[in-house]
């Protein structure tokens, strides 16, 4: 399979879920200003309006009926809304629906990331910051001075740490070929394994960064992959949390009974133990890539 | 977020599964009457949200009333976790055959829900998984249709119970379904779940976590959702922050988790010692802001506070004026160290630079002169 | 099984969808009470089970009593693709602005359900689908979480109707959602769903279809399964097969529709005619195919039977015993050609045999024997 | 990829589901007596018995975990409880279960079917006689003397007229590769076009025969995807009902809208056009294929 980019590529042609409101119309713009070829919009009864001359529609369906060229979607609708803007975005033949939202209920995450899966759909999220291909288009909310076209590729299940550590690449002059926010929920539509596939797939990819955080079980599911699959690419990894004291629950990651793994040794050993190094700052990781690629 | 246990075990014994008779009590003449009542042998439990009330000696057993008396009066004196005593669940005793083990929460790999049984009760889960992997079961549950109905089947077989008790397993399996359903439930764990001397299915203990992103389709828990709290735990819940109170003196806050721990992390790597995880979560309002500067500001084991933003959804401009409103108001002299990038970043530090306080773009410079400050 | 038009009217209409005032009348005398309580112009319609009602004068309008009682006293005479017109559904008549479609029935590609609308109201949605493809959209339905809430957005929009109308559509949808839920549908449809002159949506006629297999789950609609039928198509149901009458004057009886129609298409090519289509379907006992030789042997229009199994789960001595004790009970002389092959066969042969009944073990033989015999 | 058979083959283990019933019971014999590796069986309550030497628990979680060999199970229970026994096969993590049961509601199968995909496993039918690979091994009721091994891949939606189809085949000395029947009714796990898909990828296959009937659009879609995929391997289908008369309901294919489609003409016709060869009795089906072979 060749590409010279993943999931965001010069075909990309997007709609924006939740237009109008204050971060989808705002973020609409940058992503226009990036070169990110913006179709069209939604919100239901604000029809036939335009933000930033996107024309915006009272549902998918006028919108699809209208640009069929839509094959992305992002999703800023609030979280009581957005299981039903994502089916809405599936059901109408929508490829990859990015959902920025942050706080939508799990059992709505899991319905939705469920339904997407079995329609071989791609859900990028929930509360992620999206995707971009440096210089070729953002369908995302990062800020773009932080990316610059290259050969890493980034996957990250945070957002603003995906930020810091992709300028630290770009300052480096690397820059990267991809950037993959999987997004910080407890259950997300693409998961590290499947990212970390696209890039050993991926023309433009020469090496890989990991960028994680202490909960849950992910780190040591893509460590096991790798150790089943052998390292392709070289694979360096960043975790966040080494020093958070144990038992304290540090933002979203919730209640979730954690199977006994999580902490930050566990997914270090893991993925060293899989041929993957583990540094302990951003800038740490940038140096080391200057001295592979 | 947590219920009491005594909540939960009134949810659950209305969805027809058996727990044990009980009273909660406030005083020792509230213990009193419930000793009474029940007769016999009691047990008596500390009702709170956090911590292990089994290791810090929260649970005790009492054999007359006298005795209930005397572990009362010293439970109700008792801070667990930081969180004082402030009601008991008084119990009958049970007499215990056999405990077992039965959780339904998230499989996240799985993308699903999950049944966990073992056949051994008591133990904390992640002891189970780690140290008893064989003696642990998983059943997945399909997020959208709840539990199939060999579910019932196989933890009967697991257990090694006698087929009658199948009618009981399944009650205690539909009531965890019926809380992920009617209350999304995160988390929903009988343990220990006893085989009474007598022969019926009894939950000694049942916890139930509820998923804090649900709430707004649960106003009747809303307001639940802040006990527990400490007082500046709870003023950052109520703006939407999410605030961890650390042992150091340099006060943190970022935007998101990640940024959060890795700020911290790099703290420590310098030499310095966080006084807490602040996270002001993604696209923050000037208000937000502020009123997490002013809990570090007000906080006086906060030597010096550290601002690390990268903005993307979140906008260094509300950033900036966030900090700067909080200074005034507070009208404090802690040094503030600032570093901005990301969204109107040059924005948000022409706002800051106008107060006289200096904007790092560099991570590492913020930090190394956050440590330095609070030497 | 299908509801009769009243019936299926009475289920949605507690479901809070609107549709005309009606009442129904087996007689001239309840016509006449029915027109009267209406007032106003009234539509008479036959209540059918099969055929085309429409196209068979099965509908009629009156607008005066006389009128209506003249009406009444054709239709209750007539016959619609072979059944008797017992009652009439009499209803006020409804000002139309627009007629439209909308059916919730099986999207057997997507192995789900499907919401079908269309802005073409009153035809055919075989019709519909071959003539007007771009006046119809399909919606699909998840057959767990049934329709999501985006859908009655996108039916408002694309029958171009007042976003007023969204709660009454959602209704609608919901009430078809009911019957898949509660009553296992496979077809729901409202054909048409009237936009009044008035502004309201009214389901001028309403279609349900419930899956014949789910049956045993919903007791109460077990006796209608067997309104509409045909005395041998009943008795053929009661034993649990499956009976089509034809024309010809070769009876024939199968295991599996697919043999059943494949013995059809080759006694027409072997220049015979079929009298009937009867599939003993899977695992058949001796007892039910006895009663389906029967059924062939006591039709007069029979002249010859053509048995053929290919034995699977099907068992050939099971199959000729049916065979011999229906002749025996029965008597006839009729010709019957047998052809047996497959599981336990040769016992079957044997069975047969003993009684004189030769079976053939080529299909081609047992064919043109049959079709030789019935010239 | 390289096979020769598909669905049963040489590593095959199953486990009968409902074993202890008056079908379970007489085709396990048949099966093993065909050569079948049948390793378990299982009905509740029943279990600690044998049936034809074959051990029986009370669940697949015990069968399972007494033979961990098994992948393939077939399932005879009751139709009330089959929904049930499938999740319950799919959860022990059995790859393929074939569902002999007729009769099911169609909500349950929409279910079940659904739930197979979603997991990647394989169900084959409800309502399907199963799948043999002649001299390898049956997982099915159909009479073992009607098939012969050889090189013809036969996918079909009927049961008995499977058997009549293959029997000549057999009878003018080709034989079948493996023998699928995908069941009979409107919603089944395997369709059409997976099984072609199968039999092309299978060295064993040297051509393909389809036996369809009228209902439904299954035919129609497996002839779109022909159109569109070329033929690769000759392709010959037979397809009941030609004189059935027409808005007559023939047996089990239900009252479903058909979308206009489902007439023996128009799948005649879709069929052709892809360069599938129709024909109109089961005999001429294996006269052409020894002129192609």
């Amino acid at each position: 399979m060749k590409s010279t980019a993943i999931l965001v590529n010069e075909d990309t042609r997007v709609l924006v879920q939740g237009i109008t409101g204050r971060q989808g119309a705002f973020h609409t713009k940058l992503m226009i200003d990036y070169g990110t070829k913006v179709v069209a919009g939604v919100t239901p009864g604000k029809g036939g309006s335009s933000i930033h001359g996107v024309p915006v529609y009272n549902s998918v369906l006028s919108a699809l009926r209208k640009h069929p060229e839509i094959n992305t979607s992002i999703v800023f609708v609030p979280a009581q809304y957005s299981l039903d803007a994502v089916l809405e975005a599936l059901e109408a033949g929508i490829e990859i629906v990015v959902v920025i939202t942050e706080g939508i209920p799990l059992r709505d995450e899991l319905i939705l990331v469920n339904k997407a899966r079995s329609m071989d759909r791609t859900i990028v999220g929930p509360n992620t910051p999206g995707v971009i291909s440096p210089g070729v288009g953002k369908v995302g909310i990062m800020p773009s001075q932080a990316f610059s076209r290259g050969v890493i590729g980034v996957v990250s299940r945070s957002g603003t740490l995906t930020y810091e550590v992709s300028m630290e690449i770009s300052e480096v002059g690397l820059g990267q070929s991809t950037v993959v926010g999987i997004g910080g929920d407890p259950v997300t539509g693409l998961d590290f394994v499947e990212v970390y596939e696209m890039f050993i797939n991926d023309l433009a990819t020469k090496a890989i960064v990991i960028i994680g955080e202490i909960g849950g079980d992910a780190e040591e599911r893509l460590a096991d992959h790798i150790k089943r699959s052998g390292v392709e690419k070289p694979t360096l990894a960043y975790i966040a949390g080494m020093t958070a004291p144990p038992g304290k629950r540090m933002g979203h990651a919730g209640a979730i009974i954690s199977m006994g793994l999580g902490t930050w040794d566990s997914k270090r050993k893991a993925l060293e133990n899989a041929g993957v190094m583990v540094f302990k700052a951003p800038w740490e990781i940038s140096r080391a890539l200057l001295n592979i690629i | 977020m947590k219920l009491y246990e005594y909540e939960a075990k009134e949810i659950v014994s209305k969805h027809g599964v058996k727990v044990p008779r009980g009273f909660l009590a406030a005083s020792i003449n509230e213990v009193r009457d419930a000793v009474k009542k029940l007769g016999g042998e009691v047990v008596l439990k500390s009702q709170v949200l956090l911590g292990r009330r089994g290791i810090s000696g929260g649970i005790r057993f009492a054999k007359t009333l006298k005795e209930a008396e005397e572990a009362s009066l010293e439970l109700l004196k008792m801070r667990i976790s930081g969180e004082e005593v402030k009601q008991l669940l008084v119990e009958e005793r049970i007499c215990v055959d056999k405990e077992l083990y039965l959780a339904l929460t998230i499989d996240r790999p799985r993308r699903a829900y999950a049944i966990l049984a073992s056949t051994l009760g008591g133990v904390e889960v992640e002891e189970l998984v780690k140290r008893y992997p064989n003696a642990l079961i998983k059943i997945t549950v399909d997020p959208v249709t709840g539990p199939a109905l060999f579910t019932s089947r196989w933890l009967v077989e697991f257990y090694n119970l006698s087929k009658d008790l199948e009618p009981q397993v399944l009650k205690i399996i539909d009531s965890a379904w019926r809380l992920v359903v009617e209350y999304d439930a995160e988390l929903v764990e009988f343990n220990p779940l006893a085989l009474s001397c007598s022969g019926e299915l009894i939950a000694l203990d049942v916890k139930i976590v509820i998923d804090d992103n649900s709430l707004y389709r649960h106003r009747g828990l809303m307001d639940k959702a802040y006990r527990g709290l400490s007082d500046a735990e709870a003023i950052a819940k109520r703006h939407g922050l999410s605030y961890v109170e650390l042992s150091g003196n340099i006060g943190i806050l970022c935007n998101g988790a990640g940024l959060t721990m890795a700020t911290m992390d790099l703290v420590k790597i310098y030499g310095g010692e966080p006084a807490n995880f602040l996270d002001i979560g993604g696209g923050a309002s000037s208000d937000q802001v502020r009123e997490g500067v002013k809990l570090l500001l007000t906080n006086p084991r906060v030597k010096v506070i550290l601002v690390n933003v990268f903005g993307g959804i979140t906008r260094c401009d509300e950033v900036a004026e966030g900090v700067i409103s909080a200074i005034s108001e507070v009208g404090s002299v802690k040094p503030i160290v600032v570093r901005l990038i990301g969204t109107n970043d040059s924005i948000g530090r022409g706002i800051l630079m106008e107060k006289g306080v200096k904007a790092f773009s560099s991570l590492r410079e913020a930090v190394a002169t956050a440590v330095e400050l609070a030497r």
